[in-house]
């Protein structure tokens, strides 16, 4: 069993004004709460099938998503609640999808791991590892044929950078100079197996590096710097710079889905990385800038706690979708043709 | 009043006019542009229309096939060429899970306005791993549509109702047929939805498509001097196959004989004589017939290529065996 | 009360066996912590708790093995006291919930079976192709199958002798339509039955004049001795003769088969003589006589006597109507000179009899008026040749100048 | 018995095998068999008929004089006159 020792807890100061701190400080509080009220959902059996929670995790995705535009393409991967959530998406409508009810924002066909929405440009999520990543290339090729000023960017993690449409898609990419934002959240598992068990190479910007494609390295549990090497990489591939890669150097808290045993890590290492947790070092930060108080944190952690309860509410009060529908959209019909 | 083409002139021009026509339509592929086109179709193409439009890929069908999908959500109407069928196996993760799923999984929200064209079929030495006949994989999959133009007329008119078709449109075009040059009718509009009666007959009723459609008018020929009137049926469209042209074929001749270059196991033909079974049962007088090439991976030497491969001989035979 | 239940611990987990308690009575539990250690089937788990509260009871023993939803432990929420004497029952109740109720999956529209083209009856592979086996008349059969479509019961029942439909008739009347029904149903499956064996079996005949007078004066005299009851007619005589010669002709006494693609020659296991009884109101029916071989012309007499008695009255059990492996057609004492008849399909031969009647006959050098019959054989000449088929009929003729050797 | 009351009996075993048969258009002087359908079988159940009910013997070679009704009749109107 390899060990990925955590470094330094983040620290310093937040260079970022109290409101825009706040706001995604609650967008942070806010996925944590959800996919807890998840795990506990899956264990009363309401939530089915497989479930990837993103406990953890949430500073690249709250980071990285606020340093891009709502007309930016998003594409996820299984693991997307998060993203889906700070996109904009309504939490009854991603908390109705896990049930599989009509409300769900894919009328409850796709589930936890197939979250989609035309409104945010989400997307989905997608099962497929590496699934995504030759989509987000034909999106980036699309916006690029159609002069538009909109990128798109690409979440998928260290697991996928095994497959071949890793090196199929980075390749396009660089090769067509395409605007396409490649965020791979390595946090150090595919599943049950360690990078280092399966990748010669590790460091993932020399891969990128590979494919002329200019690649940064953050680390993802600092939400400040998450989001400023976020808005850095963005402005250049927004500027024609062509694609550009992220590693966000992350690691999640739970399993890798509902349920596994873990064997393939000690439970120490786990200890070791939540005391770098991204919430708690965030709040520690702004409290020792004065951008925090105790009862501002209870406070947006109870509203957070609110808006789960009714997203609980609004899927448990959800209907079926009727069989009637069952073959509905296998085809577009005509009328609502893109 | 018609004209003089070759089945490939048709499809060229077919992807000339939609190129001109919508800027949204580009030409994606392995070795589309500067070299022309692996069978020439997009010749000239990118000294005309630019580098832009004609782009050639690296060999990475699951790349640029999924690259395709996503610039049709992103709002272009790409023509993906995978050279062959045989390639399109890297593919078929991004054609399954992706072009043919987005619409139903999204809940409606997106869809996939993408046409892949590959070739397909054998007949020409190539050994096994470039002769395959895979339309029934394809035609299995809901969320998409099947196309196999075998005449000089739906090689050109089939492009332009699949690319203005909503879903992903997958058109196979059998390497045989390229050379094969017939009329065409001035006004060569046709549908994707509907199978075609190419010879009418009312002994028996040979039901095929693609390059299989060559050989099937050659056996009807054939049957026809030995007094066996044979109606030769060209589906045309694989997904979502024209149940309707074949039961009324059928109810017609009463006998059936399904013509089909895949392997007979779990092959499209098998399909069709499902839905004959299904539909015309109490119109038959003998069981429905197939030819369908022998299950084994086409061998190289032309013998036995030729062995392998359904013939007219063989649809002959089965006929005579049928007709008792 | 809070109630703990186990919690459904993954896609393919419906149980799971508790390992390990990890808090104790009276122990306060926090959000997520873990209270309990289950084994599923693929791995030991660490279960924790989403609700808060101090520890009350625990239910679940150690190795118990539980469905979902269980109640393993119950917590005093905070500020709660324990109610008196409350011993509230794990009783394990899935919690999850049942897959949605959802109403029966709309059946999925069932192919509408094409209806025939007009003026096509909808008859089934397996009904057509026994009718022409049994020789029925598909189209005075109305189909009880899919829209209207003939099926192979339809046929079988068609097959069978039918149990005449009645109706509200006098006797006579009901006799007369039943009389006529059955004559109309003979005629067509004669007909049908007839007009196959023509199409299907390459005839050949051959034919030879036998003198019997050695053999009706040999009957006369058994005769005599015999009561009336017992009296024995020429065509017993001729039925046994035609047995004997069979037994050294077998390829002229069994069935033409046609099995899975290949046909050929099924021997008969027995010789069954078909005697072809003809019904007072016109039509023919070749009811069998099981082993004719072996028996005695008595014996021959008296089960030909009661074939015909049973055959005119409309009760002849179904297997003698089937298991003739050769038939023989007597036209008797009205009948012609002669007759070459249509072999009955599977059946590869038959024997015609004509009148038995004076007739001049060469005997060395002389004339002479003796009582002859001209016996004639139909064969199948996939099975044997016309040289095999005289010989039969020589074999006939000599047995027919023994009289006396027949009657064992 | 006389000549009418054994013709009865004679008309009624000839019903018994020939249900069909018109009695009352039968001529007597006309050869029975021509009228009536009969094979050899019938021809002999209808004379085990006339031996069964009148107890009379009728050897085959008698049967040469049983062409007509009238001659059955006569015949065995004899053969019962002098039993």
């Amino acid at each position: 069993m390899t060990d990925h020792h955590a470094a330094a807890p983040p620290a310093g100061p937040v260079p970022w004004k109290k409101d825009f701190a706040l706001k995604l400080l609650a967008d942070m509080v806010r996925i944590r709460r959800m996919e807890e009220k998840a795990a506990e959902m899956y264990g009363a059996g309401k939530i089915r099938g497989f479930l990837h929670l993103y406990i953890g995790e949430e500073a690249t995705a709250v980071g990285a998503l606020h340093a891009l535009s709502p007309e930016d393409n998003i594409v996820a991967t299984y693991r997307e609640h998060g993203h889906a959530l700070v996109r904009g998406m309504d939490m009854g409508a991603i908390m109705a999808e896990m049930y599989g009810k009509r409300e769900g924002c894919a009328h409850g066909r796709g589930g936890s791991m197939h979250l989609f929405d035309k409104a945010t440009r989400l997307f989905g999520g997608n099962a497929i590892v590496g699934g995504g990543l030759p989509l987000a290339v034909g999106l980036g090729l699309a916006g690029k044929m159609q002069k538009e000023q909109r990128i798109t960017a690409c979440f998928f993690g260290d697991g996928a950078v095994a497959e071949g449409a890793f090196h199929e898609s980075l390749n396009l990419a660089a090769l067509w100079k395409l605007p396409v934002l490649f965020c791979c959240e390595n946090n150090l598992f595919g599943m049950g197996t360690a990078i280092e068990r399966a990748e010669s190479q590790t460091d993932l910007c020399v891969k990128a590096a590979s494919y002329n494609m200019p690649a940064l390295k953050v680390d993802g549990m600092d939400i400040v710097a998450v989001h400023e090497v976020t808005k850095q990489a963005a402005q250049r591939v927004r500027a024609g710079e062509g694609p550009l890669f992220v590693e966000y150097q992350t690691y999640r808290f739970r399993a890798h889905s509902m349920f596994d045993a873990e064997l393939y890590r000690q439970k120490a290492e786990v200890e070791e990385w939540k005391t770098r947790g991204p919430i708690h070092t965030f709040s520690a930060r702004l409290k020792a800038g004065d951008k925090l108080t105790e009862e501002e944190f209870l406070a947006l952690d109870a509203s957070a706690n609110a808006e789960v309860d009714a997203a609980v509410a609004f899927a448990e009060a959800g209907t079926w979708e009727p069989l009637e529908d069952l073959l509905k959209d296998v085809h577009t019909p005509a009328e609502n043709a893109p | 009043m018609s004209r003089k083409l070759s089945y490939r002139e048709a499809m060229r021009e077919a992807m000339h006019e939609a190129l001109t026509n919508d800027p949204r339509v580009f030409l994606m592929g392995e070795d589309v542009g500067m070299y022309g086109g692996t069978y020439a179709f997009s010749k000239g193409f990118l000294a005309e229309f630019g580098p832009e439009r004609i782009r050639d890929t690296p060999l990475s069908e699951l790349g640029f096939v999924g690259a395709g999908i996503g610039a049709a959500l992103g709002g272009m109407r790409p023509i993906v060429e995978v050279m062959t069928v045989n390639f399109s196996l890297l593919a078929l993760d991004q054609i399954v899970n992706s072009a043919a799923t987005f619409r139903h999984m999204s809940g409606g929200q997106f869809s996939v306005p993408l046409v892949i064209r590959m070739t397909t079929g054998a007949g020409r030495q190539l050994a096994a791993q470039h002769s395959h006949s895979l339309e029934g994989w394809y035609a299995h999959i809901p969320g998409i549509k099947v196309l196999a133009p075998a005449t000089i007329e739906d090689a050109r008119g089939m492009l332009a109702p699949a690319l203005r078709d909503p879903d992903p449109v997958v058109i196979f075009e059998h390497a045989a047929l390229f050379n094969m040059e017939g009329e065409l009718p001035d006004d060569w509009s046709v549908d994707i939805s509907s199978a075609k009666v190419r010879r009418a007959g009312k002994d028996v009723a040979i039901i095929t498509h693609g390059g299989s459609l060559p050989k099937a008018l050659a056996a009807a020929e054939t049957l026809a001097a030995e007094g066996i009137s044979a109606e030769v049926v060209d589906l045309r469209v694989l997904r979502l196959l024209d149940t309707a042209t074949i039961a009324a074929s059928v109810a017609k001749c009463h006998r059936a004989v399904v013509v089909d270059e895949g392997w007979r196991t779990g092959s499209l033909a098998a399909e069709v004589m499902a839905r004959i079974m299904e539909n015309a049962f109490f119109e038959l007088d003998a069981p429905v017939a197939r030819v369908c090439s022998e299950e084994v991976p086409i061998p190289y030497a032309r013998h036995l290529e030729e062995a392998a491969l359904p013939q007219p001989e063989k649809i002959v035979a089965a006929v005579q065996e049928m007709l008792g | 009360m809070i109630e703990f239940k186990l919690p459904s611990l993954g896609a393919d987990m419906d149980e799971g066996t508790l390992l390990e308690w990890k808090v104790d009575v009276g122990d306060t539990v926090k959000k997520g912590q873990v209270v309990a250690i289950v084994d599923t089937t693929k791995t030991a788990v660490d279960v924790e708790s989403w609700q808060e509260g101090t520890v009350h009871r625990l239910i679940a023993e150690i190795g118990q093995k539980m469905p979902v939803g269980t109640v393993m432990a119950l917590l005093l929420a905070a500020g709660e006291t324990a109610p008196a004497g409350v011993d509230a029952g794990g009783t394990p109740r899935p919690a999850s919930e049942a897959a949605p109720a959802v109403p029966a999956a709309a059946p999925a529209a069932a192919p509408a079976v094409v209806a025939a083209a007009p003026g096509r009856r909808m008859i089934s592979p397996a009904a057509r192709k026994h009718a022409e086996e049994k020789g029925v008349d598909l189209d005075s059969l109305t189909g009880t199958g899919p829209h209207g479509a003939v099926t192979l019961e339809d046929v079988e029942r068609a097959a069978a002798p039918r149990p005449v439909p009645t109706v509200e008739k006098s006797a006579a009347e009901k006799a007369a339509v039943q009389q006529a029904a059955r004559a109309a149903d003979m005629r067509k499956t004669i007909a049908a039955a007839m007009s196959r064996s023509k199409r299907e079996i390459p005839h050949y005949y051959v034919a030879e004049d036998i003198p019997l007078a050695k053999a009706l004066t040999w009957l006369q005299a058994a005769n005599a001795q015999r009561p009336m009851a017992e009296r024995l007619l020429p065509a017993a005589l001729l039925l046994k003769a035609v047995a004997m010669a069979l037994k050294r002709f077998p390829e002229l006494n069994g069935y033409w088969r046609q099995e899975n693609g290949n046909a050929g020659f099924v021997p008969g296991a027995a010789i069954n003589l078909g005697v072809a009884i003809s019904l007072r109101q016109g039509g023919l029916i070749a009811p069998a006589l099981l082993g004719a071989d072996g028996k005695s012309l008595t014996q021959l007499m008296q089960e030909l006597t009661d074939l015909v008695k049973r055959t005119r009255a409309g009760s002849l059990r179904s297997s003698e109507m089937s298991e003739a492996t050769i038939t023989v057609t007597n036209l008797g004492d009205q009948g012609s000179n002669s007759v070459f008849g249509v072999i009955t399909p599977p059946q590869v031969a038959l024997v015609g009899f004509g009148r038995i009647a004076e007739r001049p006959w060469a005997d060395n050098g002389g004339l002479k008026v003796l009582p002859v019959v001209t016996a004639s054989l139909s064969a199948d000449h996939r099975v044997s040749d016309g040289h095999r088929g005289a010989l039969f009929l020589i074999e006939l003729n000599e047995l027919l100048q023994r009289p006396e050797e027949l009657d064992k | 018995m006389t000549y009418s009351e054994i013709r009865a009996v004679a008309l009624a075993t000839l019903l018994s095998i020939a249900p069909e048969v018109e009695v009352d258009e039968l001529r007597d002087d006309r050869t029975l068999r021509s009228q009536v359908d009969l094979d050899s079988m019938d021809w002999l159940n209808f004379l085990l008929g006339l031996h069964e009910k009148l107890k009379v013997e009728i050897p085959e070679a008698d049967y040469a004089k049983l062409i007509t009704l009238n001659d059955v009749v006569t015949y065995l109107q004899k053969k019962l006159g002098a039993a």
